[in-house]
């Protein structure tokens, strides 16, 4: 009981016999906001998967609080990468459905008012009633959002989750985001992983960024990001330190994609990196 | 026929406009597109059934009045649907199907009255079946009215049994591991062979028929429920056991919607079996209803009066899945 | 004088069948109610039911032909044949240019003949077959189909050179152009056709109720004796099928209808599905017939109307 | 019963070692454990139907040492299976069919040879269908190859019909709203109702127990392609769409893999339908076969025979599936 | 036949009775590069929707070259956003299937090369004979990707295709986009149609922006980036007629966001857009 937080010990994962993760140490303190950073294919989602006990690893363990992750729980809400809605539930009973179950004793018209309270908050005060069928990529994935944030749970695994929306809503999401971590900081800290491919996003979100290498999907390296709070966008280019990590970090993810991209294939021109 | 066959007909493009001209200018124009929109698939069918009855008939002890009044009837109101839904797919759909029928008609009466080639006692013509058909509908009535209940007791049992131990089946896995095999060797009996295990122990025939009904529509809405809920994507379930659902809220806000394309084939299917066994379940101590008619009928090799049974199971099980398919769009809205 | 007792309910088992005017005779002129008892009717379309029905003590009477109570009873079953319903009527269809040589069973080798399997007129054939020295398992190809319809089209179409049918469908082929060649009282001369049976426990436990049944069923045998057109009227309202068929069936055809159990046919008949390998039991069947019921019941008649011939025919070709 | 059980029983833990050291040591604990894996549920019920047997007989006509062979034959072939495959979903699902077989072969007995208090002859002993299926073997799977032929034809070519009309009709929207009318009207036609004429139409027997065969396992698949198709994915039509893909490779590389699920489950009840018609279709003459056998014997109300008739049909039923369930593994394992 | 290049005619487009589009006049030139820019849920992609020939217009009318758009055609390629692949064939035979259709006369083994061909360009080169479900997201889209390059149609529709690849990868699909665009410069010249809401990712693709407005959706702005090519990333940062473009259309973005996200619930402080 004296271990809260995350811990991956010595975990691997196989697809059949392709190892995906492989020896995966790692431990996410209670209230840390971690970002995992890697490139594509490497092992973010299986990763995310294992967390939040839907694949249980080949070997090695994962647990939380000092408890072996066995499977899903009501302390770990997750937003999977393709964002999913229950595609015969409106967004809003969508939200409702996942309400109910975290918050029994409530009433009906109780869930719903915060339903429509979270929708209100991703922009989309209208869409309680729309079908996710008729709802855009990116108006689904908010409703997705508002769904974990509704339920509110001490863990929180986002995958990739502001991926399909405009640069300014995804700011206002990310400030949002930030206000939910840190609301909670006075009675039990709330933890948030996030997967993101954005490094200034990481940046901006995480107390610490964790990379994740590939072939088979390795903890490349794991930085404590200890820029000052609140980060406002426009200073932090002017920020040297913040300069430093950013280059680092690119550079860390460059090698990876390098080698995985033949290089003598690829048709950009020398040094034009990102 | 067409009138752009006759267009074509003529060489060159200024004969067209002398055509056109000859056909009194915009006038003229606006009379051949309006012959040209009459001049439909179902409409040309109709004309040529018409035709048909002018040939001289072979069978000469029947008579044709009502029959002809039928075919009249239903290329009257062909007519007037096309033209007030016009383009419509409704329309057109109405348009196959008539036409489909007209060409069955045709070949039936040419087959039989006109010809005289099939045999009179197994292929009557349609004209007779018209007589009969409505001759019989007290009586048909009756029977329908008479094998409601059986059915929709032992229907509905099958209905409010099957689908919720498919989808609880279907959902956990070693449950469908271990019913799967059930339903390979207890699918496949013929119902009829309960039939003496249900005299012997329920207490009354009507029951025995109406169980019947309901083992031979069970199988159906079980497999399609069962298998129906593998269909469901991964992706929703994962989504669905993240959220911790309890086992009722799972199986009726997820699996059941998830698996209701599934769900409404199966209840297609457990229909048709329904009506199928019907004979066989009034078989059992019933002197009325419609399977009893039928079964009763064919034992008397009456084969035009079983066609005309046969027509009206046809129009009640329309009349049951006009019901279901007004369900079935509000229930699966949320598809495309 | 029974009218005013509470009626008793009795149900009755029965097959669309020409054979069962009785019945339809005695519950159309009420004399079941005469008689005491609450009758109702239950159609069966397939003896086999109907014989489940009985055994299992749904129904307190019922008819399904011979062959089907007689099987029961080599199988084990407790059940009693304690009147008679009809007998013959069956009989053999063919081409009309094939007709001919059916006529003696011994030009059958080699032919392929279609049946409906267990029905009477198809144990007697095979029977008779039996004892005409011919192995009708070897010598003779027969089709069996699954309803009279089928047969009758496969005669018609010529898949098959004969059928066995039964009325009905021998008048209805007929009109349609095909011909009795053999009827199977002239193999088996009054063969008996559908019993009265019931379970051996009901008729011991309640006999009289059986002997008011019996009573009723002959007085409509003495009404069908008498009054032809009002006995096709009311038999066309449970068989369904044109009057004057009915009418050549039940006066001018083979059918003879009689309430008497014919113990010594039954026995008879037994022996012949013992010969057409349908049973092979070494069974005693005259344990299984009770005729005292039915002498019960005519006696009694007899007493009431001495004068009434139908019931002195019945008497003299009655043997217990 | 279990050994933890008995632990629970003994008061505090030190009291617990005891009965470890008392046991042997590592020894005793590993008989204990031993047990425990042996406490399986169907272990108990097979010693609780092997208790079964020594109650005294009613039925008293009967031998029941092959049946108690059997029971003893099924319980150590488990024990062995359990043991090679430990943990396995296959040893799990095969323990929950035996348990089941167990059960409903313990109340058959208890309620006909031990009790007797069902119908002898609807509901012979365990031991006397047995000796039958024995007895019999060579006779059903002489009736099993016969029938084998009738069934391969006309259920196979109601998959060859069934699934590429239905695949066409439910893509083409026009055709899915002519078809679906159809198919209320034709499919609850019992399949007997067309003997007559099949018999008038074809030319030998044999062609039309195929034909009633056909038409009984048509409906279902037909039905479940046809709404099958209708089940995939908008998005991947609007892909296969823009691809431009033409009608056959569409019907051939999107459209049939994904309706594959609800065709495979259409053909799971075609082939129960070929199954329980088959009685029907080898009532058109035919002298051997499965159904005919099935359908002779129960005219004779032989119901033991009956009994074993279904287990056969099971049997052949289940080899069928069995190959079914390779093609589909195969076939759908993209899917999950 | 001399209006070569895509007309958007006074185009409407409805769901119900809700109006999603409405009066769209736009044309694109052939050999253009367009990026459309637009708020979550304005109707980017229905619009491309109507370009591809999956949607008609309520009213109005969409023509290219010359000849009104009445359904797909091989003469446009799409990503869409959600980057469907047949889940039951691989990767690779998936974009076999896909040359087939446009190659017919090709063999099957020269097909499969092509498909190798391309896989191996967006860096899948073991991929091949992977299901769309053995793969991680950003592989899915990647080999969406790869499909829609390889058929090589004279135009491109692609909806936010570069959305689940990290920005290394990213990069090299974007220079690999931009080589493939401008290779045909010389027989015939490609068109491509772009979403994305990355602006700086519009900015060093397109030639010409268009900003979309939300409710109901309709063109805002176009404007042309007359930046030179080779656009050189870290250099662009410097070039001040980027900046001003870039703060302009991000500035345009905000306007719709801002009123869509009742601004009172926001949590980011004044002045911290992005
Ligand atoms: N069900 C599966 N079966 C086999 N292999 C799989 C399966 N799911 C994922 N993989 C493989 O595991 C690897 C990691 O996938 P994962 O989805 O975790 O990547 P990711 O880091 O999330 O990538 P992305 O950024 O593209 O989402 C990939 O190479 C993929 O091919
Ligand atoms: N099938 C549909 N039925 C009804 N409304 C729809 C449908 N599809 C889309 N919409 C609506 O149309 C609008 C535009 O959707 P569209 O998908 O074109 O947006 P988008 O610009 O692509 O957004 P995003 O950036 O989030 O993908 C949305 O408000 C959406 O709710
Ligand atoms: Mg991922
Ligand atoms: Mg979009």
């Amino acid at each position: 009981m004296d271990t809260r937080g995350i811990i991956f010990d010595r975990v691997s994962l196989s697809y059949g016999r392709q190892l995906i993760l492989e020896n995966i140490v790692l431990s996410i303190d209670e209230g840390e906001f971690v970002c995992l950073l890697g490139p594509s294919g490497a092992g973010k989602s299986s990763l995310m998967r294992l967390l939040a006990g839907l694949a249980a690893p080949s070997s090695g363990e994962v647990s939380i609080n000092g408890e072996r992750v066995a499977g899903p729980g009501l302390d770990r809400g997750i937003v999977f990468q393709d964002y999913t809605l229950f595609p015969w539930m409106s967004a809003g009973e969508n939200i409702v459905l996942a309400l109910r179950q975290a918050f029994p004793h409530q009433l009906g018209w109780q869930l719903r008012e915060v339903a429509e309270e979270f929708l209100d908050l991703v922009g989309l005060d209208q869409a309680f009633h729309k079908l996710p069928s008729h709802m855009s990529g990116g108006m689904r994935q908010r409703a997705a959002i508002a769904r974990a944030f509704a339920v509110n749970p001490p863990i929180l695994l986002m995958d990739e989750p502001f991926g399909a929306v405009d640069a300014v809503t995804r700011a206002k999401l990310q400030d949002l985001l930030l206000q939910l971590w840190q609301r909670e900081g006075s009675e039990r800290p709330k933890t948030v992983v996030f997967v993101t491919h954005d490094v200034d996003e990481a940046m901006i979100l995480a107390s610490k960024v964790v990379v994740i290498g590939m072939n088979p999907g390795r903890v490349k390296e794991v930085r404590t990001i200890d820029i000052p709070r609140p980060r406002v966008r426009r200073e932090l280019y002017r920020n040297d330190r913040f300069q430093l990590l950013r280059n680092h970090l690119i550079e860390l993810l460059q090698e990876d994609v390098m080698s995985e991209l033949s290089s003598d294939r690829t048709v950009c021109p020398p040094g034009d990196g990102i | 026929m067409k009138d752009m066959t006759v267009e074509a007909t003529l060489p060159g493009s200024n004969c067209r406009q002398k055509v056109a001209a000859w056909a009194g200018g915009r006038g003229g124009f606006m009379k051949t597109a309006w012959l040209k929109k009459l001049m439909t698939v179902p409409n040309i069918l109709f004309v040529a059934l018409v035709c048909l009855q002018f040939l001289p008939d072979r069978r000469t002890d029947e008579s044709a009045v009502l029959y002809q009044l039928l075919i009249g009837l239903l290329g009257a109101s062909y007519l007037v649907y096309a033209h007030l839904g016009r383009g419509n797919e409704r329309v057109q759909t109405a348009g196959d199907l008539l036409s489909l029928v007209f060409v069955s008609l045709g070949t039936w009466q040419l087959l039989t009255v006109k010809l005289d080639v099939l045999d009179k006692m197994l292929f009557p013509s349609p004209a007779l079946v018209l007589d009969l058909f409505i001759k019989e509908t007290p009586a048909a009535l009756k029977g329908a009215a008479g094998s409601l209940e059986i059915l929709l007791v032992g229907y509905g049992a099958a209905l409010l049994t099957a689908v919720p131990l498919g989808l609880v089946s279907g959902w956990v896995g070693r449950l469908k591991r271990t019913a799967t095999p059930i339903t390979r060797v207890l699918g496949p009996v013929p119902p009829t062979v309960y039939i003496p295990y249900a005299i012997v122990m329920l207490p009354t025939f009507k029951l025995s028929s109406m169980f019947v009904i309901f083992i031979g529509a069970f199988w159906p809405v079980f497999i399609n429920t069962l298998n129906g809920v593998h269909t469901i994507e991964g992706r929703l379930i994962d989504s669905a056991r993240v959220l911790k659902l309890g086992s009722r809220t799972m199986i009726t806000k997820v699996i059941f919607p998830g698996t209701l394309p599934s769900i409404i084939t199966g209840a297609t299917i457990g229909l048709a079996m329904s009506f199928i066994l019907l004979t066989a379940a009034e078989m059992i101590g019933a002197t009325s209803g419609l399977g009893w008619w039928v079964k009763y009928i064919s034992d008397f090799a009456d084969y035009p009066r079983v066609i005309v049974g046969i027509l009206y199971a046809g129009v009640v099980v329309t009349v049951i899945m006009f019901g279901f398919d007004k369900a079935e769009k509000h229930l699966l809205r949320w598809r495309r | 004088g029974a009218a005013d007792r509470e009626l008793k309910r009795f149900n009755v088992g029965y097959l669309a069948s020409t054979g069962h005017a009785m019945y339809f005779i005695a519950k159309e002129k009420g004399y079941f109610e005469q008689e005491g008892l609450d009758v109702q009717l239950f159609l069966f379309t397939n003896s086999g039911e109907g014989m489940n029905a009985i055994t299992s003590g749904k129904l307190d009477a019922g008819s399904f032909g011979t062959a089907p109570p007689l099987l029961f009873i080599a199988k084990g079953a407790d059940i009693t044949i304690f009147g008679g319903q009809m007998s013959e009527g069956h009989g053999l269809v063919a081409k009309p240019e094939k007709a001919e040589q059916f006529k003696d069973l011994k030009n059958y080798r080699g032919k392929t003949i279609a049946t409906v399997r267990l029905q009477t007129g198809d144990v007697v054939f095979r029977g008779g077959l039996h004892h005409t020295g011919i192995d009708w398992k070897k010598d003779v190809t027969i089709k069996e189909l699954d309803s009279p319809g089928a047969v009758l089209e496969a005669v018609k179409k010529g898949s098959v050179d004969a059928g066995i049918l039964w009325p009905p469908f021998l008048t209805l082929a007929e009109q349609q152009g095909l011909k009795v060649a053999k009827l199977s009282g002239d193999i088996l001369s009054g063969h008996t056709c559908c019993r009265q049976v019931t379970l051996t426990s009901k008729l011991k436990a309640n006999e009289a109720d059986y002997v008011r049944f019996m009573r009723a069923l002959i007085r409509a045998h003495a009404f069908y004796k008498t009054t032809p057109d009002e006995t096709v009227d009311i038999t066309s309202k449970y068989v369904k099928i044109d009057k004057a068929i009915l009418k050549k069936d039940l006066y001018h055809g083979n059918l003879y209808l009689s309430p008497d159990p014919d113990k010594q046919m039954v026995i008879h008949f037994w022996d012949y599905m013992n010969d057409a390998e349908y049973i092979s039991s070494a069974k005693k069947v005259d344990a299984y017939i009770n005729t005292g019921t039915f002498r019960k019941a005519l006696d009694g008649l007899i007493r009431e109307y001495p004068n009434e011939k139908d019931y002195k025919a019945l008497k003299a070709a009655f043997r217990a």
